[in-house]
């Protein structure tokens, strides 16, 4: 067995021995009850990371989610009571139109997406703020059950928001792995000149990959808006570096072409067990940041594959 | 005064260099030629300190030295000239010629401008280029840069006391012949100063400058002849290890093209400085070939093609329709295959397998509904490596891990497998073996015969004019002259030379 | 040589055209600066107050001019330290945590060693500029022993500056109320006050690392041909950890400034830098993927975005609208100074 | 008027109450203990107590963790019993680390929040009472989520009405301005209660004031910088118009006084809020002319004692009258005149409180509009 072969395995390795770590550190941690509900708290995080990963898988990055998430919870609070459930519907749409002119603006006006997305968040921000009326919102609990209840709660045990989670980690990976779509995506990480001469439609493609990663984003937002029953133009603040974190420590670096959404998905574990180990293992409170950069470090220094990187910028 | 002894290199899966014996005379001009994938950029590498040899030992003046980098190498007197050229094109030209050397300009840390442009100055004088120094590189000329690179080496002059080895990979490949004929005169007025190793696959600029010749072939060193004794018959026979001929171009596969149908025309189309007023016909099962130096404009007139630039003024019409949107999403819809001259940036997708790039440019055909069928794409991939020959262990292999000559075919297999019959070729052999050269020339045959039409910009003009049914010179991009290629009254070299220049 | 008398005038026309975009940012500046005022003056005029469109300007005075190069020097000190690691095309995500460090740890030595510049606590102030060299030298280290790259490993120091600087106040604000050190803000000479002579010293600095030393050339050549820069025999790796330390300096002073400006050190003093900075170097004409632009690029990218800031308030722009019309500017701002022939695909 | 003075009375009629409160904790204890298993998981022998909070980079928030480390050191435990969960600004992060308390101590939890957002107090009080945890919150709920719909496990809400508070800043404000001018509002974050209150305290107040206009308001999310810069930008489009300043808390009004600084501009009146210890110092030397003491300390430590009682059930909620179950907090406003007592009294030494005399400072029970 040599490091070679064993290096894509680093990332969920790596989750392994931190959860182990804190298993023995507190060995409540490790019941099967409790990890499936830390896991499920995750969720709202994980979609938004999992949108994140089109974009880092082409190169780019998505600052907007953030915002969009923000946005979606606002929308997602005053309309319900006028459209009911059909408002994810206008939620998805807001978050897709929004992550296609976040593309748009990145391909054709040649914005970095770095600028791009922070800018296209801005407006994100203005829109939620101005729907709001610059205030805390909350849903009608009667409503909110009628027509989202069946996201939360538990069946068999399981919350059901970790089957939603599993549905849209199948739904990315089929998008990624088995479509036309993820099959251009790959190229375009990998070698974008190669895509172009291939007669791909480039631009295209990556418009659309920064629209899927607005959806996904509008996903968390929704979700995030129905757990918590309300919505303001703040509530998803904390989701962004977070976001990008559980993307990068899982194995997908910003090169583009490596990794994917199954590396999403274990370093947003790797995430939630070092937020939960803050919890588990006590560490007090005004060290809790310097010991999440320091693990972080050593997760990355772990988990990125650099036999694809030619120079580390 | 500087040798190799008895030099080793392995990399996994390949010997690359056995058992070297090498050396350079004081003021002695060396020639290094061998076919691609012969072993000489490996050794060259070892010269300059970028391999360090497994065996064997690397001495000057008899006495034994150990580069760990290119820079211990420079200290020790050995520059080299990159094929790929190695300036910067952000910066300024002075600073590339003394990139890594800027201390002596700088008193108490602060670069003085004056001193450093004097000094570039001085450099550039020695290769007879009269520019501003402080001129950004990316403005200068191909040639203007080569000659550039060149100074930069020659800086070694001014630190080193003892002897110096220059090495130049390739300095030709893209000169006009007077560039060739300058750089020639330049490294004849300076062998006083340093020795040269030549690297080249055009044996005639070899014989010309050098006065020593090896021969590698296999990663060994095969021949050694000295200047005055030198046959270009028996050099290209140990460096190939067979005969070039007729047959090596597949000529007498050459059948006449079907002049009726047109494929694809251009009539009068300009594209801002690149080229102008370009007009010509393709028909089914010919060979067109755009001959020029590098600049000419036969790449740009290729990307046209494509659909990758769009012209300002002037006519396209592929088969039959004109083309008003240039994308390159449309070329392929019309039936244009793209083989680039970048085959690892361009051609493939390192980092996806075998058949993930075949069926990339046609994903519509191995789709339903935007859902990919891998196992008909599988098996689709294994029929054409099986047709054309590609050597990998399965369709599943990462591309970036074939040999060129394995890509390549792998690029042709995409193009043809999808029913591309206007098929642009730029440089489709360049840094090909000659089996994987032969493979090319076979399939470019097969791709005639079945009707295909294919405008091409070979490697070599040897090539352009074995290949070719026609022939079209272009100098700074306008139109110079077309000649006939049909076997038996095919152009020489001199011919085409006379109008690229 | 092939350069035939046709090709010419095709070059000049193309180096126009460059020139263009390259002096982009600062026509976008001087549009701003002149749509503030007519702003201004169109709602005077629509309320039947008319003044004179310069002249007359609230915004476009030399008062608000002193207000601007307040809110900007903090940032553009920032933004002056991660343009030297974007130019060499990597980037730096660590100075919110750096800023807060340097400032506390200011804040601490100063008010221990006599609480005045005029006594040794004046050694306070280089303290802290060693201290941001050794926060941007760990950061490069991390980069580059570890191999990481420069995104993720400055990202999570920069939670680990935090966090240091966090666990050092244990939440608490630390008060800094020297006249003498807070003269960088109540101090004016030509109507500007010292923060803004401070920050325009230590961008001649910067600009003087840039075009006049060894080690600002080499930023250039990093950014724009990695590989060959080694192949030349340059020390890559020792540029990069120069450039990351000599960030670190910057972010320094940036937090020297920002305590300056309000004579408070907290954990809080590196807050909501992180994205300006980035963006404010890239609406200034610096390329992300390195090897174009400079700190003068930064200053103008960075000046924009504080008009923007500013001018937005002062027409009296809902403050609901303000971040969409920021981030619709910037937008258009970048777009305008991108030379779209010289960029094949941006990521 | 001395306002300190009627707090400090208040607090004596407090301590006298405060036998009768301790006797009826005691007998809490006593009549749960004799309930005895028919109420499920009634009482915790030992339940850790937590705090979740914003972040610790505000003074505020210093304050309310303050009163919570005294609070566990009533219990005679070491000031670490207090676990600390920090959502730095993130709903999302308050919730998931309070799930992962909850179930690392099996909801054998005392906890008091502030959700961070208001939407986000509603899950965090479903997760406790899933559980059988105890939780008290502060600050951050919306308005139909309420202690009485979850039994005994969602044991109190506290707030401070800050309408009425501001209003009175804002008096003081308009007063000192002379009745005329202009005055500018620095806020908080747009969508926090706290903010949209102590703008409307300022709206209420300039209804008696028809020769003050109120020239701007815009948010400076609690944030230091940002209000200077605003204020600079005020300063620009206003100029000489601004007469007064009315900040929604008092980061913002150093802010603001730093932006004065800068232009020379002395004497402005400047009215904050929260009677951070700093701001106290700027109404003693005159630089602020009022700010208002919510005794943070208190409520960190009444919260927390709260949620604690309940829990080992010392008394129960649902027995409780609505009124200790919302209840707004102690509000003091601090004038230059009572800047230096207040000093002493708050400040240099911190009072000890009574964790056992739950309602005793609060301030009536919570009315929503």
């Amino acid at each position: 067995m040599n490091l070679e072969r064993i290096k894509p395995h680093f990332p969920w390795l790596t989750l392994l021995a931190l959860a182990l770590l804190v298993g023995i550190a507190n060995p409540s941690f490790l019941v099967p009850s409790s990890l499936l509900s830390l896991v499920a708290d995750i969720v709202p995080l994980f979609i938004m990371a999992l949108g994140m990963t089109f974009a880092i898988y082409i190169g780019g990055i998505d600052l907007s989610v953030q915002q969009l998430a923000n946005m979606v919870t606002v929308i997602a609070t005053v309309y319900l009571a006028q459209f009911g459930a059909s408002v994810a519907v206008i939620c998805i749409l807001a978050g897709l139109l929004f992550g296609a002119v976040s593309g748009y603006v990145t391909n054709r006006l040649y914005v970095p997406s770095f600028v791009s997305t922070l800018a296209m968040g801005f407006i994100a921000l203005s829109v939620a703020k101005y729907l709001s009326g610059q205030r805390a919102l909350y849903m009608d609990a009667t409503l909110r059950d009628a027509n989202f209840g069946w996201m939360f709660g538990n069946t068999a045990g399981v919350p059901h928001e970790l089957v939603i989670a599993v549905f849209l980690l199948a739904l990315a990976w089929f998008l990624q792995k088995k479509t036309t779509f993820g099959r251009a995506l790959k190229a375009i990480g990998s070698g974008e000149p190669a895509a172009v001469a291939s007669g791909l439609n480039v631009v295209r493609v990556k418009v659309l990959a920064f629209a899927v990663s607005g959806a996904f984003a509008a996903i968390a937002g929704l979700m995030f808006s129905v757990k918590l029953s309300g919505g303001d133009a703040n509530l998803a603040n904390g989701f962004l570096l977070l976001a990008i974190v559980a993307v990068l420590v899982g194995g997908t670096p910003l090169t583009g072409g490596v990794g994917g959404v199954i590396n999403t998905a274990v370093g947003t574990l790797i995430v939630m067990v070092i937020r939960a180990a803050m919890v588990y293992v006590e560490i007090s409170a005004t060290q809790q940041q310097m010991i999440f950069g320091v693990v972080l470090i050593i997760a990355i220094a772990l988990t990125i594959d650099r036999s694809k990187m030619q120079i580390v910028k | 005064m500087y040798g190799l002894r008895k030099v080793e290199k392995y990399f996994p899966g390949v010997h690359a260099l056995r058992r070297v014996d090498f050396h350079v005379n004081r003021g002695e001009i060396v020639g290094l030629v061998g076919e691609n994938g012969a072993g000489k950029s490996t050794l060259m590498k070892v010269i300059y300190g970028a391999y360090q040899p497994d065996a064997g030992g690397i001495f000057i003046d008899d006495k034994e030295v150990r580069f760990q980098n290119p820079r211990q190498a420079m200290e020790n007197g050995i520059g080299m000239v990159f094929q790929e050229q190695s300036l910067i094109p952000n910066l300024t030209v002075m600073e590339n010629i003394f990139l890594g050397y800027e201390r002596q300009f700088v008193n108490f840390g602060v670069i003085n401008w004056n001193a450093f442009a004097e000094a570039a100055k001085k450099q550039l004088a020695k290769v007879k280029l009269d520019i501003d120094p402080a001129t950004i590189t990316s403005e200068l000329s191909f040639a203007q840069r080569q000659l550039v690179d060149l100074a930069k080496v020659l800086t070694i002059e001014d630190r080193i006391e003892g002897d110096l080895v220059i090495l130049l990979d390739e300095p030709t490949s893209v000169l006009a012949r007077e560039e060739v004929e300058l750089l020639f005169g330049l490294v004849r007025g300076l062998t006083k100063r340093a020795s040269f190793i030549f690297v080249s696959h055009r044996i005639d600029e070899v014989l010309d400058l050098s006065d020593r010749i090896y021969v590698m072939k296999d990663g060994a060193i095969v021949d050694v002849v000295n200047h005055d004794e030198v046959n270009v018959d028996s050099i290209q026979h140990k460096m190939v290890g067979r005969e070039i001929d007729t047959e090596y171009y597949r000529e007498q596969k050459q059948k006449p093209y079907n002049a009726s149908e047109v494929l694809l025309s251009f009539d009068n189309v300009s594209l801002g400085t690149r080229y102008k007023d370009i007009s010509f016909e393709l028909h089914p099962g010919e060979v067109l070939c755009l001959v020029g130096t590098e600049g000419s404009g036969r790449e740009a007139i290729l990307r046209t093609v494509f659909g990758l630039e769009a012209p300002d003024s002037g006519t396209v019409t592929i088969k039959n329709e004109q083309v008003w949107h240039f994308t390159a999403e449309g070329g392929v819809w019309r039936g244009v295959g793209y083989v680039p001259r970048e085959r690892k940036i361009e051609g493939i997708v390192g980092g996806m397998n075998v058949y993930e790039n075949m069926t990339l440019s046609q994903m519509q055909n191995f789709s339903r509904a935007g859902t990919l069928l891998e196992s008909n794409e599988k098996a689709f991939a294994r029929e054409w490596i099986e047709r054309l020959g590609i050597k990998t262990p399965s369709e599943n292999k990462d591309c970036g891990g074939l040999s060129g000559g394995n890509q390549q075919k792998v690029v042709l297999a995409k193009w043809r497998s999808g029913g591309s019959d206007i098929i642009l070729l730029d440089h489709p052999t360049r840094g090909l073996d000659i089996g994987a050269k032969e493979d090319v020339y076979e399939m470019i045959r097969e791709m005639c015969d079945a009707g295909v039409g294919i405008l091409l910009v070979a490697d070599t003009l040897e090539e352009a004019i074995g290949l070719s049914h026609t022939i079209l010179v272009i100098k700074d991009g306008e139109f110079q002259k077309r000649f006939d290629g049909t076997p038996g009254s095919k152009p020489s070299l001199y011919d085409l030379l006379h109008h690229m220049i | 040589m092939t350069d035939s008398t046709m090709m010419l005038p095709s070059v000049s026309r193309l180096l126009s055209r460059e020139r263009l975009v390259r002096w982009a940012p600062i026509l976008v500046l001087g549009l701003l600066v002149l749509f503030f005022p007519f702003f201004e003056w169109l709602m005077d005029f629509l309320e039947g107050k008319g003044h004179a469109y310069l002249f007359d300007s609230r915004f476009f005075s030399i008062r608000n001019a002193a207000r601007i190069g307040i809110a900007a020097s903090p940032g553009l000190m920032v933004a002056v330290g991660v343009t030297f690691i974007i130019l060499m095309g990597s980037i730096d995500l660590s100075m919110e945590g750096t800023v807060s460090v340097c400032a506390v740890l200011f804040a601490f030595v100063f008010l221990a060693w006599g609480a005045t510049l005029a006594s040794w606590a004046w050694l306070a102030v280089p303290l802290a500029l060693v201290v941001g060299a050794a926060m941007g030298f760990v950061n490069g280290l991390v980069h580059i022993w570890l191999k990481i790259p420069s995104f993720m490993a400055s990202l999570a120091m920069g939670f680990v500056g935090t966090g240091l600087a966090l666990i050092l106040t244990g939440g608490d604000r630390i008060r800094i109320e020297d006249e003498l050190f807070r003269s960088l803000l109540t101090e004016r000479i030509f109507n500007f006050p010292v923060m803004v002579y401070v920050a325009f010293f230590f961008l001649l600095v910067a600009w003087f690392i840039q075009s006049r030393t060894t080690l600002g050339r080499n930023f250039y050549a990093v950014g724009g041909g990695e590989e060959l820069a080694h192949a030349s025999g340059l020390n890559v790796e020792r540029v990069r950890l120069m450039g990351f330390t000599l960030a670190g300096v910057f972010f320094a002073v940036g937090a020297l400034l920002a305590v300056g400006r309000i004579g408070i050190a907290e954990t809080a003093t590196g807050n909501n830098f992180l994205f300006i900075s980035i963006t404010t170097v890239v609406v200034g004409g610096t390329a992300l993927w390195g090897g174009i632009g400079g700190v003068w690029n930064t200053l103008v990218g960075v000046l924009i975005v504080n008009v923007i800031n500013n001018g937005m308030i002062v027409i009296g722009l809902p403050a609901f609208f303000q971040d969409g019309v920021l981030g619709i500017l910037v937008i258009l701002a970048v777009a305008l100074s991108v030379n779209r022939r010289s960029t094949s695909f941006v990521k | 008027m001395s306002f300190i003075k009627k707090f400090i009375e208040q607090e004596t009629i407090n301590r006298r109450d405060l036998l009768f409160a301790s006797a009826y904790g005691l007998g809490a204890v006593a009549a749960t203990g004799l309930m005895g298993p028919g109420m499920a998981r009634a009482a915790f022998s030992d339940p850790t107590v937590a705090w979740s909070y914003r972040n610790r980079t505000n003074p505020y928030w210093n304050e309310i963790v303050s009163g919570g480390e005294a609070f566990v050191e009533s219990l005679g435990k070491p000031k670490s019993f207090l676990t600390h969960l920090i959502n730095e600004g993130s709903s999302e992060k308050s919730l998931a680390d309070v799930k992962a308390l909850l179930s690392k101590t099996s909801g054998e939890l005392a906890l008091a929040i502030d959700a961070n957002d208001a939407p986000n107090a509603r899950p965090v009080v479903e997760a406790c009472a899933q559980v059988g945890a105890y939780v008290s919150t502060l600050w951050n709920k919306t308005d139909d989520l309420h202690p009485w719909d979850f039994g005994d496990n969602y044991v109190s809400h506290m707030t401070w009405s800050d309408e009425g508070p501001a209003e009175q800043t804002a008096r003081i404000l308009l007063e000192a301005m002379g009745g005329k001018g202009g005055v500018v509002h620095l806020g908080g974050i747009a969508s926090n209660n706290p903010a949209i209150e102590r703008l409307n305290g300022l709206k209420n107040a300039l209804k008696d004031y028809p020769n003050v206009e109120l020239l701007d308001a815009q948010p400076a999310d609690w944030d230091t910088q940002k209000a200077r810069d605003v204020m600079a930008s005020f300063l620009t489009r206003y100029g000489s118009e601004i007469t007064g300043v009315h900040c929604a808390n008092d980061t913002i009004a150093y802010g603001v006084l730093e932006a004065l600084r800068a232009e020379g501009i002395e004497g402005m009146p400047v009215t904050a809020y929260d009677g951070n210890p700093q701001a106290v110092k700027h109404v003693g030397n005159g630089e602020l002319l009022v700010t208002v003491f919510t005794n943070p300390h208190w409520g960190g430590g009444i919260t927390a004692a709260l949620a604690y009682y309940a829990a080992i059930g010392a008394f129960k909620p649902s027995e409780e009258p609505r009124e200790h179950r919302e209840f707004y907090g102690p509000t003091i406003q601090v004038l230059p005149e009572d800047a230096a007592k207040f000093k002493a009294e708050y400040i240099d030494s911190v009072p000890t409180y009574d964790w056992t005399d739950f309602w005793g400072p609060s301030n009536g029970q919570i009315e929503y509009k």
